[in-house]
């Protein structure tokens, strides 16, 4: 028996040095040093008629402007203007790769990490912060730029992202060939949301019904202290071969190589061809969030390694080695970098608290009368103290 | 429009076939819900009428079935989710309160969440267990989710309707163990009550009954037990659970004096407690007695040879009216 | 972009005529017709001075005495002596194989339906009866056999499996090569099960940690009304590769080969080497409990199909064909399952219903006094009906 | 032994600490729980004791974890879940209610369930939403669950150890506001009351206030600013919360005449809901006036900006308190 009982994977290999920087699988088109590289299956194509040096560009400045969105953002938490912010230091290319291959018909299933792919999507970076400020628990219209809320509940936008696109389904919206008309979803998670059992049911209801869903897996090597060795003993992206449809391990910090695959994944989605799922690997260079101290698990080293890796250089030596921006561009991107950051300061400070009665607003599309009995006693309670002041505090 | 008579499992059947032709954006998912018609038949012949992207069979999963209904909502259909037994919903539960429950508010309204999740529950038919729950309390304490409990087959009918048409996520309780029992005359001419409306089924003047769902029937039956020896019980059914229509039950017991809760569920945190907790806040000057209850015992729902034991029945009403009365 | 939005599997290829009959990876080693037949990884080894023919004979034995279980629980069901019964016609090779391949130290978690696994785990079949009728849930102590209680909420029991390899592990009863030491375990779950959370967060689980543990999945193409189509859009077995370990596809219905795999499997994880997922490729003859009507869901012709490939009949070819049996063994088979048959239906009528105060009892490890209290005012309401009838119903 | 001055979070950590030394097959999962020592720290420094075997950080996925901690207590282990925030505790609520709580019974005691799942519960720590539920009522309506609240950081130590030696399963909840806020003196000499009894932590004439986990010290410092007004509060400290304690209570109640429940969670079928229906059972001719609830309102837990809003705080205490003597 024994030779018989010797099958299955060899667990060094998966997690060997070969490992560490993605493995031969992935894919990549901008190597850490602003080298353009061939693939055999994927290119970068910009689209009929774009200036391919222009969406560069335009990729460089999305990147600057959300490394600044996260950057303010932390600074704010730090100044106590926010209560926690959830950083994306060094998943910038990762982002922006995806939010830029979308078209306007697509809808966005963010976690709780998706600032690149919100300001993808023409929303307020400002609108991001009440959530974290306490303000609001997000602010945005979901259907005003097809982004949905921010889903704390690890993995459940997951499950939500494959209903939207089976909804897409049925409105006749999927394999057309109408370009304007044709949409796919995409669902955004991490390594470690992928443990859960609603995104492991998403992958079977995407494949049982072939809906036009890309799951989008930022493999940024943590969830909080769990290494992703935690999660799964063999690369994520063959994940997707349990389930019957492809999975791709792309260079999550290559904001190129990440374009090209999650562009043709969407589009196979929007052709009817069914999910996809796309592992963007990458690395989370801050911590999971501004409460989390990863120095308690976890090498600097690592850290270091990845720094070499960083999205955002890769493609300004690439522009400058080859001529594709001068100064005054690299300027011009700081400016708008500075803008931002001042809106974000002076806007931040100015959310308006929720008024107190705002909290029995929106439990139901209208307010039961047992509801409004509760918040007219409250409010009553709230009016004998006017003059008086509260003692307040638990 | 000449009456009909109908079981309980016909009127919702019939109710979900009218909600689809008024409406192309109702949807219903579940297990075995097409060729099968659901276990209970309750969505018989619906998928060879409406097709198979209308009436969704689904993989097995509770949580995949409600957290995939969250996304068709989100994109403008209105789906009826099956569950199968009230003691699978629990795989879901997660979707059902951190999200089906949350949406509109988290959205400040942006989002609605206009789904209904069908549970046949309660006990009485002699089933394995899981297959005779009675969830209802853990959703009613659950903000933004509404909780409604049909008891006959003409509000079968109008309430599966009317909760389809609702824009909040609804919650729907049907008595398992009525579905081919009784039949009753439906007359679509009549028209509905509204949903989140109680409603007196027996009037009387010495102890208030309170029952939704398959204790409305043991409610009735106690009452008429009690009027051959000269007791006369008032007997709500009280069909929305959350949120309640306090008026009709507080307006009874000023009268009584006197009230009797009856569920299946667990007594402790059932929705008993709650009703005494709100009866002695409104009526505490008017209350002869304490607001008594009868239910499942705390323990859980036994083999299905002492069902009937475990299950309140008219004698334990009865003893509950008395101890009442003995106040 | 539609050149490379053309990747993914061929699903005309994956449900085509090919898979019909489990495919080719479909592990055989006895035909329907009887043949023994060689598998280059896989052979009939029914251990050390073992006789093989002695073997195969008791797996007769076994699955006749196990399908006789079945035809009488079905009967109780019709005279009204069980409320409901889960059939398991048709897979009793898929249940004796993996039942037989059991050491008494590995522990065995099933559904409500592995009457055969429970039969081998020497339960007395009676005491399934109880949990049919309604006089309990399980009435067998599952630490006497090492055979878990009836789970009937669909995937539960696969994590409890995982959990309890873990605790093997913990136990250091695991690849010290002690062959009465090392120990394994095998959750038994369907074709619909394996779309459950719960199951797929077993097998993350079992990954993570390499437990010791047999994910031993009977698909019997059906989950009630079903098809396994809507589950799975690849062959089931698959499923273990996006998780990183290896799946199997055998002949359900081949008890030989269903033994020899799963012994493998089992013997792969007392060995250290981790979780190993079977599915055994089978067909669930019956409905899918007596309440059940499958002619409103499935065509007689499938029937008709798998009524070629019955797991007894081509053992008893195989046997009488080859002389290892002649027909007083048989007879001496028939008996045993006719005494059987005489056990059941008189035991079952004499199952004591339960007490009405028992509902009570093992809520909590020692009765709290509130229960204490409940029960008393039941006694004594009860006790209050003594001599007067109970008018009683609902 | 000298008493020592700590915290909640410290208590629990020193319990936990104890409870494996005491006990090889006690089991700490989780996530991470390991290294980290759990997002409060409440773990800190238990792996690094006692081995990745015995402090075992999961796979992130509840229902994985506490499902497989169901085999190992079937092996013979003593699990101690760690559910990171209390909201997070719904995708394990199907392996909680349907096989933690019903094992025992299944078995008819031939199997035990000995897991204690902690849940850090309350808000109050501005954070963002899921991090402030309170689940308990869920659980206490689950029969063969127990369920226990802490309040300070002697009954941490104790409580928890108490609850790891349980044969049953129980949900610990642990008020997360109060981790790292007051110190108390542990006199490890002093032992521990038994861990399902309540306690009256300040004897009072006028009106019984009853609370758990952090809604303690909101009740204690009620009771201070009561008593500047010459009202005298008896405060008691449920602790368990099922089983209930009633003994206390009612002694209590049918002293004052009058009680008030007070807790963070949804008023809606809420442990005040029990309390109230149970109370008033027992106490019927000795109530001055109903019992009055205070808790969060029925809505979902608010934006953090306006949670001291929603909590109740010591002055919704006092109005209730008012109310309550105004009957
Ligand atoms: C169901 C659930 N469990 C636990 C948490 C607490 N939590 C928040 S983020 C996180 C880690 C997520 O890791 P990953 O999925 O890799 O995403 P990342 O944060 O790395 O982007 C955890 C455990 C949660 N939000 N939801
Ligand atoms: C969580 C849950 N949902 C639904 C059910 C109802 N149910 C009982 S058996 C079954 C089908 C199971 O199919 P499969 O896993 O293939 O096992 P089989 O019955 O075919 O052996 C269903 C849906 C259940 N028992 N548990
Ligand atoms: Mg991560
Ligand atoms: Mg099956």
């Amino acid at each position: 028996m024994s030779h018989q009982s010797d099958f299955g994977p060899d667990l060094v290999e998966v997690f060997g040095p070969s490992q560490q920087d993605g493995g031969p699988e992935l894919i990549q088109l901008l190597t850490p040093e602003g080298e353009r590289v061939e693939h055999p299956d994927f290119s970068f194509d910009p689209g009929e008629g774009v200036d391919e040096a222009e969406t560069i560009r335009g990729f460089y400045r999305d990147m600057v402007l959300t490394r600044r969105i996260d950057t303010e953002a932390t600074a704010l938490q730090r100044h106590g203007e926010l209560g926690i912010w959830a950083q994306l230091l060094g998943q910038e290319a990762a982002q922006i790769g995806a939010g830029r291959a979308l078209r306007p018909q697509d809808f966005v299933f963010p976690t709780y990490r998706e600032h690149g792919v919100a300001y993808c999507r023409g929303v307020d970076p400002l609108s991001l912060l009440g959530l974290f400020r306490g303000v609001d628990q997000g602010s945005w219209d979901p259907n005003a730029n097809n982004f949905g809320l921010y889903t704390i509940v690890i993995g459940a936008q997951a499950l939500h992202a494959t209903g939207y696109a089976m909804g897409i389904q049925r409105d006749g919206a999927v394999g057309t060939g109408d370009p304007e008309r044709d949409a796919a979803v995409i669902a955004h998670f991490g390594d470690g949301a992928s443990s859960q059992g609603d995104v492991n049911e998403a992958f079977i209801f995407a494949a049982s019904y072939n809906a036009p869903v890309v799951f989008f897996c930022q493999n940024n090597q943590w969830a909080i202290s769990e290494p992703i060795e935690r999660q799964t003993r063999i690369p994520l992206y063959q994940r997707a071969l349990g389930f019957g449809f492809p999975g791709l391990r792309v260079d999550g910090n290559d904001v190129l190589a990440t374009y090209a695959v999650t562009k043709a994944a969407l589009q196979r989605a929007r052709d009817g061809q069914g999910p996809t799922f796309v592992e963007a690997y990458t690395y989370r260079m801050g911590a999971h969030t501004t409460t989390d101290d990863p120095t308690r698990y976890r090498l600097n080293d690592d850290v270091e390694h990845w720094k070499l890796k960083d999205p955002i250089a890769r493609v300004k030596v690439y522009l400058t080695r080859n001529g594709l921006a001068d100064d005054s561009f690299f300027d011009k991107v700081q400016d708008e970098a500075d803008e931002l950051g001042h809106h974000l300061r002076e806007g931040c400070k100015a959310l308006p608290d929720p008024k107190p009665l705002s909290i029995f607003d929106h439990v139901y599309s209208e307010m039961t009368d047992e509801l409004a009995a509760q918040r007219d006693a409250f409010a009553a309670y709230l009016a004998s103290f006017e003059g008086t002041a509260v003692s307040g505090g638990n | 429009m000449a009456t009909q008579k109908i079981t309980l499992a016909k009127g919702l059947n019939m109710g979900l076939r009218k909600a689809m032709e008024d409406d192309p954006k109702v949807l219903i998912m579940g297990e075995d819900v097409g060729k099968l018609g659901g276990v209970f038949r309750i969505t018989d012949g619906l998928q060879k009428d409406f097709g198979e992207d209308r009436v969704i069979d689904s993989p097995l999963a509770e949580s995949g079935i409600v957290g995939t209904a969250v996304g068709m909502a989100m994109r403008g259909y209105r789906p009826v989710v099956e569950i199968q037994f009230d003691g699978f919903v629990y795989p879901a539960y997660d979707q059902i309160v951190c999200q089906v429950a949350k949406l509109q508010f988290r959205s400040q309204g942006k989002l609605k969440m206009p789904m209904v999740i069908r549970i046949p529950f309660g006990g009485g038919i002699g089933a394995v267990e899981h297959h005779s729950e009675s969830p209802e309390a853990q959703f009613a304490h659950t903000p933004g989710l509404k909780v409604v409990a049909c008891s006959n087959p003409v509000d079968g009918y109008w309430m599966i309707q009317q909760a389809i048409a609702c824009d909040d996520p609804v919650i729907f309780l049907e008595p398992k163990r009525q579905y081919h029992a009784d039949k009753a005359d439906l007359d679509e001419d009549a028209g509905p009550d509204p949903l989140f409306q109680s409603r007196v089924v027996r009037q009387g003047t010495d102890v208030t009954v309170l029952a939704y769902g398959p204790t409305v029937k043991t409610a009735m039956k106690a009452a008429e037990a009690a009027a051959a020896e000269g007791r006369s019980l008032e007997v709500i059914d009280l069909r929305t659970l959350s949120p309640l229509d306090m008026a009709p039950v507080l307006e009874s017991v000023r009268r009584t004096g006197r009230a009797v809760v009856t569920h299946e569920a667990h007594v402790n945190l059932g929705m008993g407690a709650e009703l005494s907790a709100r009866i002695t806040e409104q009526c505490f000057y008017s209350l002869e007695a304490p607001v008594l209850r009868v239910g499942g015992f705390d323990t859980p729902y036994p083999p299905s040879r002492i069902e009937e034991d475990y299950l309140p029945d008219l004698d334990r009403v009865l003893d509950a009216v008395d101890r009442s009365l003995a106040f």
